[in-house]
This record gives structure tokens, sequence and C-alpha cells, in this order.
């Protein structure tokens, strides 16, 4: 729990956007930048949280860290290794150590495969298990650790013969066939009926626990998160606004788009039915395409001052573990 | 916004057009230089015939070799081939499709393109009557099945739509003729007009006449067709959650249907009414050999029949030009009736 | 993906595929179709039509232009039909070398017009000599041809009543037929029409038939030992033949339908096959590669949409006269457009499903994801578009076909057309002629459009309507 | 008797789908009153009816589903024997409208905004163009949106406007009772806070009775005054705001369980409850109680008979036989 298993360093992921023919002749590039220059850690056995609206580049940092894009900018450092740039076979390799669970476990798998088809598939692909029957072993091992009891009963059932939550399983199942150190869950339970939610949660850090997994966890919940992490970063239009320890973010957020998210946060408390809980913000998140220059939060900040439009804040420790991209907060 | 995608649609077609006429001439090109080897040879001898007849017979092929080399010179057959295909793309494009061998307009010209030319309004004409009726009645019949979609007169138009499926248009052209023009002899059986023509208001009482056994072919096989189509489409869209939404506003159906539903409709139905017409003007056009209607179509039959290569060409290349017009046409419609085109795309 | 999950697809696609009632009723005449074929030689009297389509000896028994001989069912005036007669009495005689047979057919002739010509038919060696005479149910006997055969060591003779009697006709029908007021010409008498007809006034103008069991003989000389004549038979050219009737070369148009089945499906499944195979790889290629490489394949099918298809099929085939299978290959050629852009939006569609992301993830290579991932689940629609299209790839070829650009070495349905088009089939109200070979074109159009919307009605739960 | 209290009555609604696998017990005999100037939420997991209960409501049931029982009453008059006609005319959008699930797709997407809402206040009132703008436009600001949003397509609006334009033409026919079926569940976090408290504001505003639906319990312990729980095709409790949410309490073990599955952002859990199993398939839902199979609780009872809905405290009742005898 202390060595960073992965260290990504200012990663940038700028998509190019169809140009009109003056821009291309005045030399003009138009960029969405999904991930503009995020600088994080994740340390070994942790569940790490990415929290923020949709657009807001999260899915893109997954996707980056799963090496399904190639970043614009900047470094990925796994296990000491520079992993931002890889060949085919180096990559294959990565693969076996990095895993993905998706939010919807049911388009996460081919319709037309069998529950032991799906799990076989990642075995297949890297050439684990000489014989049939060695890889149907590894895939009965696995489903046992996500507790699918007995596996037999469910190897040959087709995804849609099975349940939200076992599908879920069964997708979980197919990241650990390959024995990886590191998931990324990119929502995992947001497509999940909130009474079998509780339980694929449940079951995920049971697995990470036995197995000493490492998680990104990227959700726009933050009572999941709260939950599920131990520690959090949020994101805005491409970049961490604040980050630390989960109970720290949401007991003592301190950025004023973390305090608006979590006021935004529904709960099942009585008696509110008739208070009007005002939000901290205003308007709603521009496209990436267009971002505000200075603070990219500042159109939306109650709080926010004319340094705001200026100057963009970096991200400063307040206290240990606990940094803050803000300009109000230091002045 | 409209106006660059036009602008833009129109240049992307006439990209297209000049791409496939340098590979027609290319295709093309063995066949053609052949045709006009001869039609060179043939003006030399013709040409011979008319010298001096005191000229010695070493002048004389002087004189043939001199002016050989000329035309040869004169249709850029003395140079590489690939500079002859660009040549005749060139050519072509500038509407100059040669001269045909045979075959004459009607005031004598040996010209391909008059002779094209002549033809082409006729063609247009008789389609576009023909799709104009086709997409009326498809409208109509379409709109009705797709209200009762399942009903007894849905599943029999829908068999009626199968049953015409694979039927060329030109045999039941052999057929309506056979009937109306020789069994019971209420229609002309083909050509353009009456031989003489009637002159004055009666010409074109007699042209519609005579349009009416090729127009009414067309359409019968025709619209079955359209009908499916625009059903498939609108019951696409009434299935959509805004017009579950309009009708719970209380908007009455009669509005929900032609309006809403209809107008979401309006880019495919247009679209794919028109292009599938399209495509069966491609597939229709030897239909006009059939009637006698002296058309484009009906030109590919006496082409062939006379083995007159050029204008056989000159043809093509008019008909792919149509063609492509025609897609042309088709996307500014799409892109004024569907305001994601019209007005931009999302807000930025 | 395992036989016994492809047998479960299979099993699934089944039912709902039964359902659809068109959709079975489709199947049915395909099974049709290809009975037909297969049984080819017990359903048409000329099973050689395909391969002899245009030799005009295989046809020179039959009658020109016919109509079928149902017609008789809905017509007061019954005509003769076509007919073969090999049953016959056989007595032979030798009188020192020479041999005399004798054979002796019966015709039982009930109809109002009598057939147009009788030949006689054998297989002669040597020097025979061949003499037919016919038996009317009156007693009259006629005397008809007497055909001498040059020494041969075997071939085929064939004697036309119908030409080689004019005069022995013109002689018998002289003695009843008032010849003051009628001037007949020789040449004008049709000896069928005399020699079935009552021996009276008037056989040779307006002739009456006369009914009953007529004897056709057969006396053959045979000078020497070894001469033989043999496999002798008579055949009728009918006033109505076949199922179909006959086209103006006297071919049966029945055997020449039923031959272009085989031919028609070749034409529409090859085409269609080759088409829909290409169309979809290239469209789930493009779709999966993105970028600028599906950019260019985009522009590359644009340029292929935009030909107009017919007209170039025709120029090409009028310029370099293809074979029916070089035809087959032009037509793929430009017909794999058709299901690119459905297939390439599909694609894009499963190339943002997760599971596609998924199998990225965990490092499978991209022929994988299309082969595994992305084609098994175009195959129902690429099956549905390809029925779709063997109707099309028919029509073209017929409609080059009709244009007499077709391959002569085989009979295809539009060819027929051609012929019949260019017989003036139209014009003369030859309708068995022109109606059969379209009828069948849009019979087949049918078969495949019924079990092609089927399986779309299938494919696209939208349109259900329950 | 008129209602004075109640603007809408349900009696033994029942909803059925006609469907090739069998028929569909959608909506099985389902009664509850809505209070004036009430928020009533509607619970449950997807798939229970909710939707089609709605639907039931305004007579939108879509084919194969059919209202086979039961009498809707609005302001103490039964909508059932209603034909379309009168339906379309007096009784959706003037007494009561709706805003669906996936604002996204509820426009038109070839009509201006101008054009929709024009159409429907035309339909309904007998008002010139100029007097219709003016209360749309009205209507616009009241929900938070310029006045130029009337010019634009659909799809130059985002998901948040969306809604809100939705909102503002399901209210400009001043209905009694607004029905909002999943308003929030497409939007974002910070969005969905907005459009709640939109539809709060406007509630105490115009004085609306509102139907709010959602499969969340966190969001609907925001907006709703009184909640009913479906399960299945069957309510299994109602109850107000306090009494469900409430610290201690009497609760039909599925909401209790479904309570105890929800995560809570202030306080920290080590480990969050959750249902076994999965709901049932409505063409033959299970005997007795429908919940007996997945309730860890269940009796010999439960699977035999099914409870009715017994009042355990005012305002308060459960449809469960742990109850039945206290």
């Amino acid at each position: 729990m202390s060595e960073p298993i992965i260290k990504i360093e200012n990663l940038h992921k700028w998509f190019p956007v169809r140009r009109t023919i003056t821009q291309i002749l005045k030399g003009e590039y138009v960029w969405v930048k999904a991930v503009d220059d995020i600088t994080f850690n994740i340390n070994q056995g942790e569940i790490f949280g990415l929290v923020g609206e949709s657009g807001c580049g999260k899915t893109t940092t997954g996707k980056l860290l799963m090496k399904l894009l190639e970043p614009t900018d900047g470094k990925i450092i796994f296990k000491g290794k520079d992993v931002t740039h890889l060949e085919a076979n180096k990559l294959k390799e990565y693969r076996r150590n990095v895993q993905m669970v998706f939010q919807d476990p049911y388009a996460s798998m081919n319709p037309r495969f069998r529950a032991q088809e799906v799990l076989e598939e990642p075995l297949i692909i890297h050439q684990v298990g000489e014989t049939r029957a060695e890889r149907e072993k590894i895939v009965r091992r696995s489903l046992e650790e996500v507790r699918l009891i007995p596996p037999e009963e469910f190897m040959q059932r087709f995804p849609h013969m099975l349940s939200g939550g076992q599908r879920q399983r069964v997708a979980t199942a197919r990241t650990l066939v390959l024995s990886p150190s590191m998931i990324v869950a990119d929502e995992p339970v947001s497509m999940i009926d909130l009474s079998t939610r509780a339980e694929i949660l449940h079951m995920m850090k049971t697995v990470q626990r036995e197995l000493g997994l490492t998680y990104l966890y990227i959700t726009h919940d933050l009572s999941t998160a709260r939950y599920f992490t131990d520690r959090i970063a949020v994101m805005y239009l491409g970049k961490i606004v604040e980050m630390g320890g989960a109970d720290e973010i949401i007991d003592n957020a301190l950025h004023p788009y973390t305090k608006a998210l979590i006021a935004a946060v529904c709960e099942p408390i009585p008696g509110r039915s008739n208070i009007i809980k005002e939000v901290p913000i205003k308007g709603e998140i521009p496209s990436a395409a267009n971002i505000p220059p200075g603070c990219r939060f500042h159109p939306r900040c109650l709080y926010a001052k004319p340094r705001c439009q200026e100057e963009e804040p970096i991200l400063k420790e307040v206290e240990s573990g606990h940094q803050v991209a803000c300009h109000y907060l230091f002045d | 916004m409209y106006w660059k995608y036009c602008i833009r649609r129109i240049i992307y077609g006439l990209a297209i057009f000049i791409m496939l006429i340098f590979i027609f001439s290319a295709l093309f090109n063995a066949t053609m230089e052949n045709t006009l080897r001869s039609q060179i040879e043939e003006e030399i001898r013709a040409e011979t015939m008319r010298l001096d007849t005191r000229m010695t017979p070493e002048e004389v092929t002087r004189y043939i070799a001199e002016r050989r080399e000329f035309k040869q010179r004169l249709y850029h057959l003395d140079k590489p081939i690939w500079s002859r295909i660009f040549w005749r793309a060139v050519n072509v494009l500038s509407l100059d499709f040669g001269k045909a061998t045979i075959m004459r307009s009607s005031s004598g010209e040996a010209d391909v393109w008059t002779i094209i030319a002549e033809c082409l309004p006729r063609t247009v004409l008789l389609f576009t009557t023909a799709i104009f009726i086709n997409i009326v009645l498809g409208l109509w019949l379409g709109l009705k099945k797709a209200q009762k979609a399942g009903g007894l007169m849905d599943k029999t138009t829908s068999i009626g739509t199968m049953i015409v499926y694979g039927m060329p248009s030109w045999w039941l052209g052999m057929l309506v003729i056979m009937f109306f023009a020789y069994t019971i002899k209420i229609f002309p059986s083909g050509g353009l007009h009456s031989v003489p023509p009637p002159t004055g208001f009666a010409y074109y009482i007699d042209l519609l006449y005579h349009m009416a056994l090729p127009v009414l072919t067309l359409v019968l096989i025709g619209f079955w067709g359209s009908a499916f189509l625009i059903r498939n489409i609108m019951l696409g869209i009434l299935q959509e959650d805004y017009i579950m939404a309009t009708r719970t506003r209380g908007i009455p159906e009669r509005k929900v249907l032609y309006g809403h539903a209809m107008r979401t409709a309006a880019p495919p139905i247009v679209t794919m009414a028109l292009l599938s017409l399209l495509a069966s003007v491609g597939g229709n056009i030897i239909f006009e050999g059939i009637f006698s209607w002296p058309g484009l179509g009906n030109l590919y039959w006496i082409a062939i029949e006379q083995n007159d290569i050029p204008v056989l060409m000159g043809n093509l290349f008019i008909t792919t030009a149509l063609y492509i017009g025609g897609l042309v046409i088709l996307d500014l419609i799409y892109g004024f009736l569907d305001p994601r085109i019209k007005v931009g795309g999302k807000q930025q | 993906m395992k036989w016994i999950d492809f047998k479960a697809g299979i099993q699934d696609f089944w039912n709902e595929f039964k359902r659809v009632k068109f959709g079975l009723f489709g199947l049915i005449l395909l099974f049709i179709f290809i009975l037909a074929i297969l049984i080819n030689p017990y359903i048409v009297p000329f099973p050689e039509a395909s391969s002899r389509w245009r030799d005009i000896t295989y046809w020179e028994d039959n009658p020109v232009s016919a109509p079928p001989v149902w017609v008789n069912w809905f017509s007061s005036t019954k005509r003769a039909p076509s007919l073969i007669i090999e049953e016959h009495a056989f007595s032979e005689e030798k009188m020192g070398k020479i041999k005399l047979s004798r054979a002796v057919f019966e015709y039982e002739y009930s109809y109002d017009l009598p057939p147009l010509d009788v030949i006689f038919h054998g297989y002669a060696i040597g020097s025979p000599v061949i003499m037919l005479s016919i038996e009317r149910p009156d007693g009259h006997i006629i005397e008809l041809v007497r055909r001498p055969i040059s020494k041969s060591d075997g071939k085929e003779v064939r004697v036309s009543i119908g030409k080689d009697s004019r005069i022995e006709s013109y002689n018998f029908g002289a003695k009843f037929e008032n010849l003051e007021g009628n001037r007949i010409e020789r040449e004008m008498v049709k000896p069928t029409s005399v020699l079935f007809s009552e021996a009276k006034e008037g056989i040779l103008v307006h002739p009456s038939p006369l009914k009953g069991t007529y004897k056709l003989i057969a006396e053959i000389i045979l000078p020497a030992e070894n001469d033989v004549v043999e496999d002798i038979y008579f055949t009728f050219s009918g006033g109505v033949s076949g199922w179909l009737g006959t086209d103006s070369s006297k071919r049966d148009i029945w055997s020449g339908v039923v031959a272009g089945v085989k031919w028609a499906l070749l034409i529409g499944l090859l085409t269609a096959l080759t088409a829909v195979s290409i169309g979809v790889t290239y469209g789930v290629v493009s779709a999966y590669l993105g970028g600028w490489k599906d950019s260019l394949m985009q522009r590359i099918f644009e340029l292929f949409l935009s030909v107009p298809l017919l007209p170039v099929l025709i120029v090409m085939s009028a310029i370099f006269k293809p074979n029916i299978w070089i035809m087959i290959l032009m037509m793929s050629c430009f017909f794999w457009v058709g299901p690119v852009k459905t297939v390439r939006s599909m694609g894009l569609q499963i190339k943002e499903e997760t599971y596609i992301e998924a199998a990225q993830a965990f490092g499978a290579s991209s022929s994988r994801i299309i082969f595994k991932h992305m084609i098994p689940l175009l195959i129902p629609y690429a099956f549905a578009s390809m029925a779709l299209y063997v109707p099309s790839a028919i029509v073209y070829e017929s409609s080059i076909s009709l244009l007499g650009l077709g391959d002569s070495t085989i009979v295809t349905w539009g060819q027929i057309l051609h012929d019949a088009l260019t017989g003036g089939a139209v014009l003369n109200g030859l309708w068995w002629w022109v109606v059969p070979p379209g009828l069948f074109i849009a019979l087949m159009g049918m078969t495949f459009a019924f079990i092609g919307f089927a399986m779309d009605k299938i494919l696209h739960p939208k349109l259900r309507t329950r | 008797m008129v209602d004075t209290d109640n603007v809408l009555k349900v009696e033994n609604l029942k909803i059925n789908f006609f469907t090739r696998k069998g028929i569909v017990y959608a909506v099985d005999d389902i009664s509850f009153t809505l209070k004036k100037g009430e928020t009533l939420g509607l619970v449950g997991e997807s798939g229970c009816g909710k939707t089609t209960t709605v639907l039931g409501l305004m007579k939108m049931v879509p084919t194969p589903g059919e209202i086979i029982g039961g009498r809707i009453l609005i302001g103490g008059k039964d909508i059932i024997p209603l034909s379309e006609n009168e339906m379309r005319k007096k009784v959706r959008w003037e007494k009561i409208s709706m805003v669906f699930q996936g604002a996204m797709n509820c426009l038109t997407p070839v009509y201006t905004i101008e054009k929709q809402m024009m159409e429907t206040i035309q339909e309904h009132k007998n008002i010139d163009r100029l007097q219709a703008k003016k209360c749309i436009i009205n209507y616009l600001n009241l929900v938070g949106l310029p006045e130029d949003t009337i010019r634009r397509y659909p799809h130059e609006l985002s998901g948040g406007m969306k809604q809100r334009i939705v909102i503002a033409t399901a209210l400009f026919l001043e209905p009694k009772i607004v029905i909002c079926d999943e308003p929030t569940t497409a939007l974002d976090v910070v969005v969905q806070a907005q459009i709640i408290n939109l539809i709060k504001r406007l509630k105490k505003k115009l004085g609306l009775s509102v139907i709010f639906i959602t499969h969340d319990l966190a969001t609907e312990a925001e907006v709703a005054d009184r909640l009913l729980v479906m399960y299945a095709g069957k309510l299994v409790e109602i109850g107000t705001n306090e009494q469900i949410y409430g610290k201690q309490g009497l609760r039909h073990p599925y909401t209790e369980k479904l309570l105890k599955a929800s995560p809570r952002l202030h306080e920290k859990v080590e480990e969050l409850s959750f249902i076994p199993g999965t709901p049932p398939n409505l063409v033959d839902p299970p005997s007795g109680c429908r919940f007996h199979p997945r309730c860890s609780e269940a009796m010999e009872r439960c699977k035999k008979d099914e409870p009715p809905l017994i009042e355990v405290e005012p305002e308060h009742r459960i449809a469960c036989w742990r109850n039945h005898y206290e």
C-alpha cells in the first residue's frame, strides 16, 4: 500500500476536430482537450477513484491507461517501466497486467458467446493454458473467485441467460483469468439495479483484498466512491481539480466544484422534500472543444475572481495527501 | 451553412464524374481507338477518290501517308497511351464525343452530342413523370400501410411488393403492349407521337397519349416498392418517443401523422424513394426500346444493333452524368429538409 | 462458433422464420425450382434443350409458332397436338435376296384441325427404299411418298409427308373437288389437311375433318442382305405443341424455360454470394479501421456507387462480349456496393459495443475482432440481402440478354425473350412466347423476395407489427 | 361526492400486455390517491410497472397493452369510459401532463421549439399567435431558459436544456397534475440537482400535484412527500417520506433492503447489504407474495397467499404478512 504501481505524468489526450476550410488555410487546429495535463499515482493494492461529470475526461483517462488510446503527450510508468508507447508484443504483455471492467456488463460480452467462451477468449489470445482442460480449470477458478458457485452451472450460459449481477461477475471473472495486477473499472455498477449494485461492489472489494489487486474506479457517483475507494481524484474538463483520501475529500471538500458535486448528491434521508437545496454552481458544463481560459471552472464558480479568468491554478497540497487546484483557497 | 454544404456536394459530384470519365476512357480506350482509326481510313479513302487523276501512284501513297499522319495527330493518336486516354477524357468532358459511324440525328448530323441531345429530354420527360406519380402513389399507400401496420391491407400490398420485386419492367411493357395496343387497341404500341405529329395543343395531347402506356408500366412496377419503403420508414418513426410525447400533448392524430411523423420522415423518404427510383432509371433504361420511346435507352438498342461505338460511349457518359446529377440533387434536398445539416451540427 | 451452437442458432432462426407465412411459401417455391432442375429430363420433352438450343436439327420435327396444348381446353376448334408414335405392327417378307418389311402405325384422329406435318423417322444402312401410304377410316388408301435411300453405312432418315406428298394429296383431293369453280394451285395444298378431311366436295377449299383411326403404313424394301431400317417412328407436328407451345424456330418453349431455371439460379446465387461477401467484408473492415483508411474506402465505394449499373454493364457486354462467367464477375464487381452502406453503419455500431473494446483491451488482433466478433453478427443480414440481390442479378442478366448481348452457348429467359422480340412475338400476339420466360423471371424474383423480406422482417424487430 | 382533497384517485387499476409469450400482468390491482399540492413518489426496480401505471393514467398504454379494469378519477370523474377524442381534447395536457423518461427523444427533431410549443397551445386554447408566443416565452423564462431558445432546433440544445423545455411544455396549459417519469436519470449529477430544484420550485409556485417516478430511492427522498413502492406490478408499500426514510419504523422488507443497499455520502459504511436473486418474470409471477423468493423473512404463508395492503399507522400501508397480526 505504499509503492506506486502506476505513475501518470502530465498526461494529455487531445482529439483533433474536423476543421473548416478557412481553418485549414489559416493553419489553425481545433482540439477537444479530453484529458489535459493530469498527474497522479496509484499505489499497489489501492482503490483509486476518478470522479466527475460526463465529458470530464475520466473515461478517456481509463482508456489511456488501458492503452486503448494513444496519449498525445505525457508519460505512463507502470511498475517502473515506461509504457507510454509500446510495440505490439510489449503491449500484449502489458495488457495481461492491466485489465478493464466496463460499464454495461451485457454490452461488454459478445451475446453469441457462452460464459465459458467469454472467459476463455483472453486465454486464447494470450496463449495461456496449453490444452482445453487447462484453460477450463483457469475459467473455473476465476468463476469461483467471483462467487459464481458452482461454476459448471454458469459456464454454459449465454449472457442473456444471466442476471445483471451475474453478468458483471462474469465480466469481472474475465479480467481475473490472466491474473492481472491492476483493474480499471469504468462505472461498473451504474447500469445495475440498485438491489444488486451493493452486491457487485462487495464482491469486487473482496476479490481485491484476496488477490491484492489495484483498482482504478471511474464513476460519477460520489456515494459509491466513498464506500468503495481509498483515494479520490475529482476531474473537471480534462483536469484534476482536487485529489485526496476518500473520506477527506467528501467530509472536507475544498474546491468549489467538488463542493457542488457533493451538494448535488441525493441521499435517502427523510424530511428533505420541502427544502430546496441550493447547488453552489452556475450553468452547465461547456464543451471540451471550447475550454474557458484561466481556471476552467470560473464561468460556473460562485467565488470566481478576476485572477481566475487569466491564470490557470495548479494542484497544491493543503494537507498531507490532499491537493486542490484553486486560487480562491490560497488567496 | 447550407450553401456551403451545397457547394461542397456539387464539387464532390463533379470530381466523381471526372474520375469515372477517366476510368471509362481507359477501360474502353482500345475499342474507341479502333473505331476512330477506321473512321480516319474511311475519310482518307474518300479524299483519295476526289484526288487529281494525274497524280502518280507514289504521289498518292505519299499523300495518304501525310493525311493519315495529320489526322492521327489531330486526334492525338500519335501520343503515348496515357496521353491518349487523357485527351479522350478531356474531349468527353467538353462534350465532344466524336462522330457516329452509322447513326444520324433527325437533322442528319453525325455528331454524337447532337444525337444524344435530341434524346435526352425525352428520357427525362418519361422518367420524371413516372417518378412523380410513383412517389405520390407510394406516399399515399405507404402512409395507409404504416398507419394500420399488420392489417389486411398492409399485408396484401406487401405481398404485392414482393410479387413485383423481381419483375423486369420491360417484360411487363411487352405484356401491356400486347394487351392494350394489339388486343384491345386503345393505346399506340410505341413511339413519341403520331406520324405526322399534330400541331399546336393537340401535339401535347398526342404526346400524353403516347406516354400513357410506358408511364403506366413504370408506375405499376415502381410504386409498390416505394410504398413499402415509405411504410418502413414511417413505422420506424411512429415508434419514436417524441411521437408518443406529441400524442400525450393532445395533438390530434392527423397532425401527429402528417405533421410530426411525415416531416421527420421526409429526408429519409425523399432519399430512399428517389434513390430507388434513380436506380430504377438506371435499371429500366432499356425499357424504352420496348416502347420505341426515342430516348437514351432506345439509343442503346440502336447503337448496339448498328454497332455504333461512339454513340454507345457518348450515351454512357451522359447517362452517368445524369445519374450522378440525380445523386447530387438528392443530397441537396436531404440537406434542405434535415435541420441538422441545414442549421449546422451540435451547438459548440 | 461450435457446431452445436451453430445448430442452435439455425434452429432459433428457423423457429422465427416458420412464423412468417410468405417466407415459407418462398421456400416452397425455391424447392420446386430446385426440383425442376433435378428432374429436368422427366418433365420436359426435349431434355437437351440447354445444350442444343441453337441447333435447328434438334427442333425440326416441331411446328412453327404453335400455341400450347391446353389452348384446346378453352377453344371450340380442337387442334391436333404434337405426338410421337413408335408403336407399330411389323411384318416381314422375303423375296429372294430382297426383304420387304411393312410397319403399320395407328393414329387416332379426333380433332378439328389436322397436324401441320407428319414425319417418318428411321435409321438406315445400305440402300433401302421407303414407301409411305395412309389408310383412312373411310377406306381410301393413298400412296404418299416413295423415297429411295442412297447407299450409306447408317444415317438418319427423315421423310416429311407435309413436304414430300403435295402432288399425291392434290391428286387425291382433286378427285372429289369441284375444280371448275375453285382454281387451286397445287403448291398451295397442305397435304395433312387433305389427308385428314372428309372425301367430299370442298376437301381442298373448306375441308371438314374426318375423325377416326388412320393407319400410316411404311413399306420398306431392303435390297441387300445387310440392309436395315430400324428405330422407325412417326412424329406429328401439331397445331398445338407442348405445355408452352413453340417459337418461330420450332423450339419447345417449355423445355427452354425449364432449362433456364438452372442458369437463372446460378447467375442469381453466384452473383449475390460473391457480391454480398465482398460487400460485407468491405463494410466491416472500413468501419473497423476508421480514420483515413475508412475515408479512402468510402471514397472508392462512392465512386462505384455513382456508376449507373445497367448502362455500364450493357456497354461492357457490347464491347467485350463476355461469356456467362465473366458476366457474373462483372455484375459482382458492381453489386458489392449494395450492402456496404448498411453494413458499415452496423459495423460502426458494433464497433462501439463494449465487447469489442473489451476484446481490444485483452489484446485481440484486428482480424480476430473482425472475423470472430463482428462478421458473425452480420451473417443474418448478409443472408437476407443475398436473397434480395438474387432477383436483381437475374433481371440484369435478362436485360443484357434482351439486347442480344448474352452468352450464346447457354439458354436464359432473357435470351428467349430477345428471340421473341426479334421474332415479332409481341406484334403477332404470340403470347405463349412472351409470357412464360418473363413470368419465370418474375416468379424467381418473387421467390427470393419472399425469403428475403421474411428474413428482413425477423431481423428488424422495429418493423414487427406484433 | 367530489373529493376536494384528492385530485386523482386510482382504484384497482389493472393493465395487461397481451404478448406472444403470454399475458404480462404489468400492473396488477393498484389503488392510490394523489392529494392536491403534494408530490407522490413512485419507486421500484426497472420493469416493475411504474411507467405503465402512469401511461395508464393518461390512457396511453402502448399496444399490446390494455387497461382491463379499475377506475381513474380525475377531479371525481372517471376517465376510463371517455373516448379517445374526449381524452385528447379535455384531459391530456389540460388536466394531466407528463415529462417523459429521456427528454432527449421527446422533441420532434425537425421542428423548432416554438413550433412544437405553439402547436400544443393552439390545439387547446383559442388564442392568437402573439399571445401564445408571449405565453411560451413566459414559461421558458420560468424554467430558466433565455428567450431565443424558441428559435432553436432540439439538436442545438444540451440535455439539461431539453429537459427544461419538456418541463415548460408540460406546464403551460396549467394542468393540475404533472407526471415526471424518471426526468433526471439520463442527466449528470449537477444538472440532476438543478432539475429537481426546478420541479420543486414550480410545484410550489403553481400549486401542482406531481407524480415523480424513479428507480432511485435517494432521489425520491429529495422530492416526494409520499411514496408508493412497487414490486413486480404490485404496490407493496405506501407511506410518507418520514415513514419510509425515517430512522426507526416499520417497513416492507423490500423497501428495507433497498434502503440498506443504497450507499450514503456522509456515512461511511463497511458493508452494504443487497437483495439476492432477480425480479420475477411477470408472465408467470410467483404465487402468494411476489417478493417471497427474494425475501429473507419469508414465511410459509407468503408462498401461498397474497398479502393485502394493511394500514400499520396513519397514512402508512404495507403489504406484508409479517405485519398482519401485529
